[in-house]
């Protein structure tokens, strides 16, 4: 573990991303080999994919500046870990137990932290800590800010609105993007959410943006909007996405209609991103992605499991 | 003979008839809905039964909880799921500050007839905030009653029980033991086990290797560790030829240790055993109490079996490490004995 | 305590009102004579007055059918409670701790029960519970609704929009009462809520009213507005008053503008509804008030402490 | 000579100190700003000199928290103010599944240096909610210190030992404690006791009556109880000619009882001290380590004195019969004796 706290102390984890597409994929393959991988017996635990929201990780984090600003993430972490870090080993072994992994094996899916980015699986009570690492933003005076990412379901929890008042109050430079895909594990929003979700965060005094698209583009250009408002004014953003995730809440059955799964698979967000190259760069992207997942597997499935080291 | 039912079938036909039983009864909690019917499935079937009854709620545990408490304050019988038993912490305003108080600092004028039924435990590699056994921060709430499922116990009269009790009542269900068959006793045996079981609500079960002849240590524990408990008693007889006898609580608050010390006047020693982390654990209480009460009994100090202090790891490696195993409890019982 | 827990439980402490004037009168002299009573050494542990803010409780609870409708209130309660249920004994004995008390003693000025009403101090906490009583109504059938008062300050709290979200989602028969006076302790609104009061609420899709009246019967008519449309349409809503106390937040020091409170004490709430009576009348009401008072007071620090007789 | 400063002075001081020493170190509470000073007066002055490292929030203990450790998160040492520690259980899921946890979960990348200062206890009339003694929640939530300043201890200097302490630490002050004076050993004494201190961060207090000469039982306490025990062991000599020794803790969790074996070792008996309800107590974790680890020198069981479990009620006379007073200390020693 001993290189793994180095790189960890002095931050290099965070390397230096590919395009937003090659991006795009490498979460997709990402956490469809994760499925594949519990599908096989090789991971216990649980895990949550971002399979088909992955625009909104890419798309927002592309606007970050990775030395200086904060990412905070939910149980759906994945997408957001890889955007700001593209640590695939430091994650793969995590979530697999092993020898490796960016919290030696303690955290697992949902508990991951790397400079700059911390995940925690209790739904709500990151906002508050993102709000407490905002105000840390702002006291430091360096122009960083803080984003938090929170699903439609989140905003059932209270903490939320406390959070955004002490943003607005204290004007603090946090993003809050909720990733709006319509449930909450099995519950669809309209038996969670009463009135309206902009509304929510605009009735604290906080500027808001929605937008319904699997497009990074279009994200990446929200997120711009988001992040300079915040920058500029040192005030809070709320910026809604409206999504969808292809895959099973966890690993577990869906029963979502399956011809509702179908016609959102039509805006896959790789498909959207993908059409705008030519077929040769693309196929090179996704080759390159393979090659490197499939490394990864190998040499984490090859490394010891967490523990037996020290 | 017919398959055996599992825990969780068990739990649900319980949650089926006490829905049939009474109209007063609602539940309460997130993802309930049919064909989902809760997380763990406890609760299905219910909803398509009982549409109006089964109220899925918003993430917001701490007011699903006061919710529940303005609902049962006004005579109806909630029961909540809240779906990973580590959330109760969001509700301890509601739990501390509200349902443990209101029945006494009103007075009797009230009563807050709710059940709050949630999984404990770990061993299935959900890391830190989805493992836990809180159920020891409820052990110094007064005005509850915390009960605690094991395979073993009637598992639909212990709902029964919590449902039809006036206190609130906390229901801790345990993740593996879901999947688990349902033992109880035929003619006073599991097993290779001769079991005695008190009476009144949540009776205590108390489990001897040999008809309960001369044992050397009673081993006390409850819910998801009884197997872990019985499973040290074999091995300790199989390995060593030491007979121990094994009580399991079922009702942890207010905690009612009679089968407790009446094993020890039999044994003279007693190990605890639970999954939570050691400090301020069940164990502590039932320690203090019995060295007060057992005194002269006692052949060796209680010793406490359980977790390590500290946070529980993803890694099914670490987990293991971190959680007691039964050879934590072997070794527990040849210390007593040395 | 017997005759105590009779009349508790026939629900017969709910008495005949007296005017709307003679409720803020007695409520006002009742609050006045309880700090005297501290002044004197005669009474220990806390109190929060409703000094000046007397023709929110008496308003709202005009509006309400004291045998089917549910208050649920706070640290601030004495108005409420006298209003609902005309019980000055059993509120005098309560927080003197004598024998007679309406919790025995056991709950103290913040802490109050009887038929239809509770109340508690832990701020916001009460809100899921008048939600959860609401739904007992909605459940019942028989027409009756929660009332809920709150203060400003406890728009900070969390559960509150937990709770807005429940009521809505579900059509709970919750009537929400804002006291917005400006304050909450020593700390001014500004420094404590961002955005609007109203938008908050009716970000949940719940309908919102909001006043700024010391006049008791323009608080009851919102008051009647409020309840009828909770009645017609079984829907909640949310009510803001904005109003002011003219004395200290407990018994402390009070450290808000002197003139401040002057020029909010012409707004008094006694004058404006006193002025609609004739002399003669308004000092019969008076005069008999500080009778019942007297009685009252003398009688209960004659009784036992609490405890004494069990 | 000069008047004696009262606790509030001596922790109001602590904090001046604090913040002129260290820019990194911000409060965090409701109704902070001067001329008001918090609640209790403990934060007078520092809104005045330090305007901008003094941060009124609003009502919302849960965020108060989460923000305090994400604040510490990114290197700063915030003190969180909460009004009344009753209110602490509005916190629990930020202090249990966040505060607590994030250092280990996360593989020590991270270190979570808040302070929480809150104060707990009763006997003022305050009633149910705001005068509880809920420290005994936060004893098993592993990852985090608990320390209880009493009138005895440098209060100072265990708060500058708390913000430095790159743990989270939960910092118990008591009402009653706050309007008394400040009394420290002077020559190794404090009135008529001899007193040892230890040494580290909060050390343990041990008080004799007899320059620790032969003693008949150890009362072990801490905080606000630390005058009613000392009155105790006082009464004891008076009226029974028993000599007792008195521990008073400082740092609860991790707890250390080295101090309190080593007085249980002279006097081969224990009653532990505390205002909480009796269940779940720190009594029960010290009880069940005592025993373990003194067997052999204790002559009789360990006993406890706490509150009933119940409400504590606000009418004074309901309230005194429910808390634990100096009778019920002098009575537990009796018994043992017998
Ligand atoms: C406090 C809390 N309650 C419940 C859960 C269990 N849970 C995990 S994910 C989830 C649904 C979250 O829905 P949403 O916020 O919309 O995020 P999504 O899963 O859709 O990305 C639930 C209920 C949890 N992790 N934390
Ligand atoms: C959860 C909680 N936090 C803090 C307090 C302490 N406290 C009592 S009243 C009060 C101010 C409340 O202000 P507001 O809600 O505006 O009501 P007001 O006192 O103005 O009527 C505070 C902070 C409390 N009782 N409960
Ligand atoms: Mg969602
Ligand atoms: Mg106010």
């Amino acid at each position: 573990m001993g290189v793994e706290a180095d790189t960890r102390a002095t931050g290099s984890r965070v390397g230096a991303r590919g395009s937003l597409y090659a991006q795009l994929v490498l979460i997709r393959r990402f956490e469809e080999t994760l499925l594949d991988l519990f599908a096989a017996g090789k991971m216990s635990g649980t895990t949550h994919t971002c399979i088909g929201q992955e625009a909104n990780a890419v798309g927002v984090v592309a606007c970050l500046d990775a030395e200086r600003d904060v990412v905070v993430s939910n149980h759906r972490c994945h997408g957001h870990y890889l955007a700001l870090t593209d640590d695939v080993d430091g994650l793969l072994r995590e979530v697999l137990g092993r020898e490796g992994g960016v919290c030696g094996g303690k955290g697992g899916s949902q508990h991951l932290c790397a400079p700059n980015f911390y995940s925690n699986g209790v739904l709500g009570s990151t906002l508050p800590l993102a709000a407490g690492i905002a105000l840390a933003q702002r006291e430091r005076r360096a122009g960083g800010l803080a984003t938090v990412f929170a699903g439609d379901g989140t905003l059932g929890q209270g903490v939320v609105y406390e959070s955004l008042n002490f943003a607005s109050l204290w004007k603090l430079p946090l993003v809050t993007v909720v990733e709006h895909n319509g449930y909450a594990q099995s519950t669809p929003s309209h038996l969670q959410l009463a009135g309206d979700v902009e509304a929510r965060a605009a009735a604290f005094g906080i500027a808001t943006e929605r937008l319904d698209t699997t497009d990074v583009a279009e994200v990446r250009g929200a997120a711009e909007r988001a992040v300079a408002h915040v920058r500029e004014r040192g005030e809070p953003f709320f910026l809604v996405v409206d999504t969808y995730r292809f895959a099973p809440h966890s690993k577990g059955d869906d029963f979502r209609d399956p011809g509702e799964i179908a016609a959102r698979r039509e805006r896959d967000p790789l498909t959207v991103a993908g059409e705008r190259l030519d077929a040769e760069e693309r196929s090179a992207i996704d080759a390159a992605v393979e090659e490197r997942l499939e490394r990864a597997v190998a040499e984490a499935l090859a490394a010891p499991v967490a523990g037996s080291a020290s | 003979m017919s398959a055996p039912v599992r825990c969780v079938q068990a739990l649900n036909a319980g949650l089926h008839e006490l829905f049939e039983q009474r109209d007063d009864v609602y539940l309460l909690g997130e993802d309930l809905l049919d064909p989902y019917g809760g997380a763990f499935k406890v609760s299905a079937g219910l909803s398509t039964r009982w549409p109006d009854r089964v109220l899925p709620t918003p993430i917001s545990e701490p007011s699903i909880l006061g919710i529940a408490a303005g609902f049962a304050l006004r005579g109806y019988r909630p029961i909540v799921e809240i779906m990973f038993g580590d959330f109760i912490a969001l509700g301890f305003d509601q739990i501390v500050n509200g349902i443990a108080k209101f029945r006494e600092m009103y007075d009797d004028q009230v009563t807050v007839p709710l059940v709050v039924r949630t999984p404990m435990g770990g061993r299935r590699g959900y890391g830190p905030t989805h493992s836990q056994s809180l159920e020891k921060l409820l052990l110094g709430v007064p005005g509850i009653v915390v009960v605690a499922a094991s395979e073993c116990h009637d598992l639909g009269g212990m709902l029964a029980d919590a449902v039809t009790d006036d206190r609130p009542v906390f229901f801790v269900e345990n993740k593996l033991m879901y999947g688990r068959p349902q033992r109880r006793p035929e003619n006073g045996r599991i097993d290779e086990f001769s079991v005695r079981e008190g009476d009144g609500p949540w009776p205590a079960l108390t489990f001897s290797g040999n008809d309960f002849g001369p044992a050397e240590a009673t081993l006390v524990t409850y819910g998801g560790m009884l197997p872990l408990a019985l499973e040290a008693a074999t091995q300790l007889v199989l390995e060593e030829e030491v007979f121990t006898e094994v009580v399991a609580l079922a009702r942890l608050l207010p905690l009612d240790l009679d089968p407790v010390l009446e094993s020890v006047r039999r044994t003279g020693r007693l190990v605890t055993v639970e999954e939570g982390t050691l400090t301020a654990g069940i164990g502590a209480e039932i320690a203090a109490r019995v060295q007060e009460a057992a005194w002269d009994d006692l052949r060796a100090p209680v010793r406490r079996v359980a977790a390590r202090d500290g946070i529980i790891p993803s890694a099914r490696s670490l987990e293991d490490e971190m959680l007691p195993g039964v050879d934590d409890v072997v070794a527990a019982v040849a210390e007593l004995r040395r």
